[in-house]
């Protein structure tokens, strides 16, 4: 079983990183979305060698089913040839890659840094055996208050969008 | 043949034989659903039918398959080529995955997820990319329409649908379709009766999300043609076409383990059955229903005008013993077995009434304009499906805290979503009784 | 027809009555004005048909003719006025919007000028085809071989 | 990617954004004044969609060019004239017998009416009348053919809205008549059963029982239809409220028949000007009140009603008699004009006919009732959406041979 879980663990890891790559690379838009979904379907890949079934399942309904949904409904309604026509790269291209090389120094400098606490046969470690049960009442029980604001939050946010919607098209 | 396969691939062996099967048999199962649609459709409309291939079209599938497969597969110049062909393989994909977690008998099911039905409704929501890129891929005006309305419908109906099956998983208690089903033989009720709301809205919701019937509105033939599917043709069309109606199939097979009592035969009652002690005749039924399908097409056989069609007939009247002598045997099997064979059988039985109803529904409703789509959706089904889901809660409080029967705490709540569901409706269509009036 | 007579005056040529069957000849100039009084106060508020005839001996060599009906009093009537080859004719477009697609039809076939007709385009016939086939000098063979070859790519029928 | 790629988006986006390029315009240049007024006039995201002429729903060689504004429509224009075949101008180089045949096949699917009102014309021409048995005779197929087009029309509007299964009901009783055509007259569709002066053929013997088995069954035949679709609360969604024509627009646009009645105008041309033998039948004329396309569902099946009682009535007694008026084989009416209108399905169906004494008719005008209600089209779908669109060509029933003739 170990060696099986390994196995998949480096597959859905390097997809992940592979998808992102090329996500950000395409100049066609509608490509990139599909492999932005790739991204997402392989980390819920992950989600689910860690036996997080239920982040499993939330992570393809929410980001993939839902959100990503209306991502590809907006480019297909949006107006793509301007942007097509506008220079993708413009002049700060140098600035954007001395940051980015900030950037990823200091990302080997963590991994090096932690090199010792990473031990990539990570599956085995316990997780409360019935993940959906106890997500259920972690949620429900010690962090209610958060949980109602958060669901009000999210109430304001839907009325807000119809609200400007319906002004947009009045 | 334990000892031969290595123990570390052992829990996988079962599952993949299930799953070569399914993916065999689906393909089959759609090309006859395809033939009983075509036929029930025509005796709908007082006529016969497909009868030309094979004894009353029974091989008239078995044709389409091959016209499809022959078809030249054009793409259209300008398409987008890599979404082109990637769009019908998503949705392919997405439908057959769903069949993972579906459990057909108690035995025959792939892989017992404790989060099955949560799995299927995440996997059947993907299945909106194949449509929308489709769409988009054949890169004409009529497909992105059509794509974009489809998409729309799919997500404001799967709301509804979903809605409604939390209802019933309030009563099963798990969300694995293993423990749903166990959960309706030991209340002795099927979830349909105790739920009649969340099955009524389970039941539009999944006309809705196969785009079928009264919503098949994307593939509008009258306005934009074929929807997303207008560019593709022969293999790459024949996908689409097996996803769609492999989704009739999911969703009838969710239908059925939700709310028919998955593979429960009517009136069972497994625990009190004692082997031997005489074979309730409800037991004996679908042993004689093939048997009765047998000696039909037998007495059929000579009538047929050409003897091709003869022989092919008797082949399928001594299918039917066989399944007929299949499931005699079982009755006398270990109860174990016996279960198996038998409520593969009910499930199946159910799941084909279920897609009749589908049909049934399809030809006697013209379609819904876009707009009104929409607005049975958002309007009247999703507020229903909230206040049947906040109704089944109530109902369970009263189980608990009053000790009421089962049964008897549910009419209440049923009543009360009755009485939202007749306000809800009274403003959203022009009621008939009003506009016969006017004008007279 | 006395009272179309008594209001018109010289407008008005003659009335005649064929197959029990009212028809007024009437000015061209004035068949705008005659239309409006028509509908207005003799109720004739449906414009039936509107058509021509092409008379090629006559120096005003096509007839317009209006067919009238009124719902009120059940009665037809027919209005008639000579038009000459170039010389529009008014178009009653904007009392009976009825006359539009009719007027048009009649700019295909007969080549009448309608002025004061918001779109008058061919109706039938592709845009650019030459001539108008219901004229009697128009021969029944004859076809606009050059728009046929250019868009049909074939040598014409004939 | 290149260019290339982005090519095919731009030309698929584009006519997103308004400024339109008619991309597959290739065929008949009908329309090249049209393209350069409309990428003026458009304002910032209206789209034009092409309608036809090879729609599955537009009834026959109908174009309709829709400026659309998201779903709903802003503007619409017929493109006709695929289907003209000169009709006007052939009836002035053959004779009044020749040229009958020709009417069946403007209005091909009520080919009996259409042959009833020239017949008509040319004997008003001629000043004779037909004999009393021919009349009645003639009555009764016009009415049958009226209930057989109606069916035809229930079916296919009903097929454009979604509801497959009375397309077949319609399909099953219209058979019956057109069977009862054929015992007649040989044909089914362009049937060409009237001559001038009265009829060819005397009736089949049978004839009376046939069309009196029809019409008793047709009665409950009908309420099928009615159970199937009037109460049915997806159709009055779909019809009600859809395509709306108020009586003065109906008037002011010429428009007549089932149209104009649903539009609440109580006017029928058997009643207001009786010809045929319709003088001798009670019967009444349904009408609604405001002008939707349920309206027009409604008028129609109570026409068909309607249409049933005269047939009964007709049957009754069938005066004998000669079925042929006493008029030479070679017919060369006076000089003169006149205008002779019948109430065919589709509305008011008018002949102008100018004989200048020769065998051959000097001017024939037809006046088409599809082509002046097709008129009142761009004024109902204003305001509506696409699919009301197509309910709404389904709704005025035309019929394209008679729109381009």
């Amino acid at each position: 079983m170990q060696t099986l879980n390994q196995a998949l663990f480096i597959f859905f890891a390097v997809l992940a990183v592979a998808s992102a790559i090329l996500m950000v690379t395409r100049r066609n838009i509608v490509h990139s979305a599909v492999f932005l979904i790739t991204t997402l379907l392989s980390t819920a890949g992950i989600f689910l060698l860690l036996e997080a079934e239920f982040l499993f399942i939330v992570q393809i309904i929410l980001y993939v089913g839902g959100i990503m949904v209306l991502f590809v409904f907006v480019i297909m309604l949006v107006n793509l040839d301007v942007s097509m026509r506008q220079v993708q790269f413009n002049r700060q291209w140098f600035v954007a890659g001395a940051l980015s090389l900030v950037l990823a120094l200091q990302f080997l400098f963590a991994i090096w840094v932690g090199r010792g606490a990473l031990h990539l046969h990570g599956t085995d470690m316990q997780i409360a055996p019935k993940n959906t049960e106890a997500v259920a009442d972690a949620l429900f029980s010690h962090y209610m208050l958060p949980f109602e604001i958060a669901s009000i939050l999210l109430l304001v946010a839907m009325i807000g969008a119809v609200v400007m919607a319906k002004r947009r098209v009045g | 043949m334990g000892h031969l396969i290595p123990p570390s691939i052992m829990p996988f062996v079962l599952p993949v034989v299930y799953a070569v099967v399914i993916v065999a048999v689906l393909p089959l199962l759609a090309g006859y659903i395809v033939l009983m649609e075509r036929k029930v459709m025509a005796d709908m409309q007082a006529r016969l039918g497909p009868m030309r291939v094979g004894p009353h079209g029974l091989l008239q599938p078995i044709a389409d398959a091959v016209k499809l497969l022959l078809k030249e597969d054009i793409i259209p110049d300008k398409a987008d080529r890599l979404m082109f062909w990637f769009a019908p393989l998503v949705s392919v994909t997405m439908a057959l995955l769903a069949y993972s977690a579906l459990a057909i008998g108690p035995a025959f099911q792939i892989a017992d997820l404790n989060i099955g039905l949560l799995f299927i409704l995440a996997v059947s929501s993907l299945g909106i990319y194949g449509i929308v890129l489709g769409g988009w891929a054949s890169n004409s005006h009529y497909s992105l329409l059509g794509a974009l309305r489809s998409a729309a419908q799919l997500v404001s109906y799967e709301t509804a649908a979903g809605l409604a099956l939390i209802s019933v998983l309030l009563l099963a208690g798990s969300l694995s379709m293993k423990d749903i089903v166990q959960a309706q033989s030991d209340q002795g009720v099927w979830f349909g009766f105790s739920v009649p709301f969340g099955f009524f809205i389970y039941l539009v919701g999944s006309i809705a999300e196969t785009n079928r019937a009264p919503f098949d509105l994307p593939e509008a033939e009258s306005e934009l043609v074929a929807g997303y599917m207008t560019e593709y043709s022969g293999f790459r069309w024949s996908l689409y076409f097996l996803a769609e109606y492999a989704n009739m199939v999911i969703v009838a097979g969710i239908a059925t383990t939700l709310f028919l009592g998955g593979w429960l035969r009517p009136g069972a009652r497994y625990h009190e059955h004692i082997p031997g002690t005489g074979i309730e005749w409800l037991d004996a039924l679908p042993a004689l229903l093939t048997l009765g399908v047998a000696l039909y097409s037998l007495s059929l056989a000579p009538k047929q005008p050409v003897k091709i069609q003869k022989i092919v007939m008797v082949l399928v009247a001594v299918l039917c013993l066989g399944v007929a002598g299949i499931l005699a045997g079982a009755l006398f099997a270990p109860p174990a077995v016996m279960q198996g064979i038998h409520g593969a059988f009910w499930f199946m039985a159910k799941v084909f009434a279920y897609i009749y109803a589908f049909l049934w529904i399809r030809f006697t409703f013209p379609r819904y304009r876009f707009d009104q789509l929409m607005r049975l959706g958002w309007r009247f089904l999703i507020p229903l499906a909230l206040v049947n889901v906040i109704g089944v809660g109530v109902a369970i409080v009263l189980r608990q805290q009053l000790a009421w029967g089962p049964i008897v705490s549910l009419i209440p709540t049923t009543l009360g979503t009755l009485g939202v569901a007749m306000f809800l409706a009274k403003d959203d269509a022009p009621t008939v009784a009003a506009h016969l009036v006017d004008g007279e | 027809m006395q009272r179309l007579k008594a209001r018109f005056g010289d407008a008005f040529r003659e009335a005649s009555l064929d197959r029990k069957q009212a028809i007024a000849l009437i000015a061209v100039e004035q068949l705008r004005e005659i239309s409006r009084y028509c509908r207005d106060e003799e109720k004739f508020d449906m414009l039936v048909d509107l058509t021509a005839v092409d008379w090629p001996k006559r120096e005003k060599r096509f007839d317009v003719v209006l067919n009238l009906y009124s719902f009120a009093k059940n009665e037809r009537l027919r209005l008639k006025a000579h038009a000459g080859e170039n010389e529009p004719a008014p178009s009653v477009c904007e009392i009976w919007p009825a006359a539009n697609w009719m007027e048009r039809e009649c700019y295909d076939m007969f080549g009448i000028v309608f002025e004061g007709h918001p779109n008058l385009t061919r109706i039938l016939l592709p845009d650019e085809w030459q001539g108008h086939p219901l004229r009697k000098d128009y021969d029944i063979l004859k076809q606009d071989t050059d728009w046929v070859r250019e868009n049909l790519g074939i040598e014409s029928g004939q | 990617m290149g260019s290339g790629k982005s090519g095919n988006r731009e030309r698929a986006v584009a006519a997103h954004n308004g400024h339109e390029r008619m991309s597959n315009e290739h065929t008949i240049k009908t329309i090249s004044g049209m393209d350069s007024v409309n990428a003026t006039v458009l304002g910032a995201d209206e789209i034009i969609l092409n309608m036809g002429p090879q729609h599955p729903s537009t009834h026959g060689v109908l174009r309709v060019k829709l400026k659309l504004d998201g779903e709903r429509v802003a503007g619409s224009e017929c493109i006709i004239g695929y289907l003209h075949r000169g009709v006007e101008k052939i009836a002035e180089h053959r004779s009044y017998q020749q040229f009958a045949p020709y009417v069946d096949r403007m209005d091909y699917v009520a080919a009996v009416s259409n042959g009833l009102g020239y017949c008509e014309a040319v004997e008003k021409l001629l000043g004779t009348e037909a004999p009393p048995r021919a009349r009645v005779v003639r009555t009764i197929l016009t009415e049958l053919q009226r209930i057989a087009s109606h069916l035809l029309w229930l079916g296919t509007h009903a097929l454009d809205i979604g509801a497959l299964t009375p397309v077949f009901y319609c399909f099953r009783e219209r058979e019956e008549i057109l069977k009862i055509f054929e015992k007649y007259c040989g044909a089914r569709l362009t049937t060409h059963a009237f001559r001038i002066g009265g009829l060819q053929y005397e009736t089949y013997d049978g004839f009376e029982e046939d069309t009196r088995r029809f019409c008793n069954d047709f009665a409950h035949k009908i309420d099928e239809y009615e159970t199937l679709l009037t109460e049915n609360r997806i159709w009055v969604g779909r019809t009600k409220g859809v395509g709306i024509l108020n009586a003065a627009d109906a008037i002011a646009l010429g428009v007549t028949g089932p149209v104009l009645r649903a539009s609440g105008v109580k006017w029928d041309l058997r009643k207001a000007l009786p010809y045929a033998a319709y003088d001798q039948y009670e019967f009444d004329i349904p009408t609604r009140g405001t002008g939707d396309t349920y309206d027009r569902y409604v008028v129609r099946m109570e026409e068909m009603r309607q249409s049933r009682r005269i047939c009964l009535q007709a049957i009754e007694n069938i005066p004998t008699g000669p079925i042929m008026a006493r008029i030479g084989k070679v017919l060369k009416p006076p000089p003169g004009e006149v205008y002779h209108s019948i109430e065919a399905p589709k509305g008011e169906l008018g002949y102008y006919i100018v004989s200048d004494g020769t065998t051959q008719p000097y001017r024939v005008r037809v006046r088409p009732p599809s082509f002046i209600n097709l008129q009142a089209f761009d004024k109902m779908a204003k305001g509506s959406l696409i699919a009301d669109v197509v309910a709404i060509i389904g709704t005025i029933d035309i019929v394209l041979g008679e729109v381009d003739r």
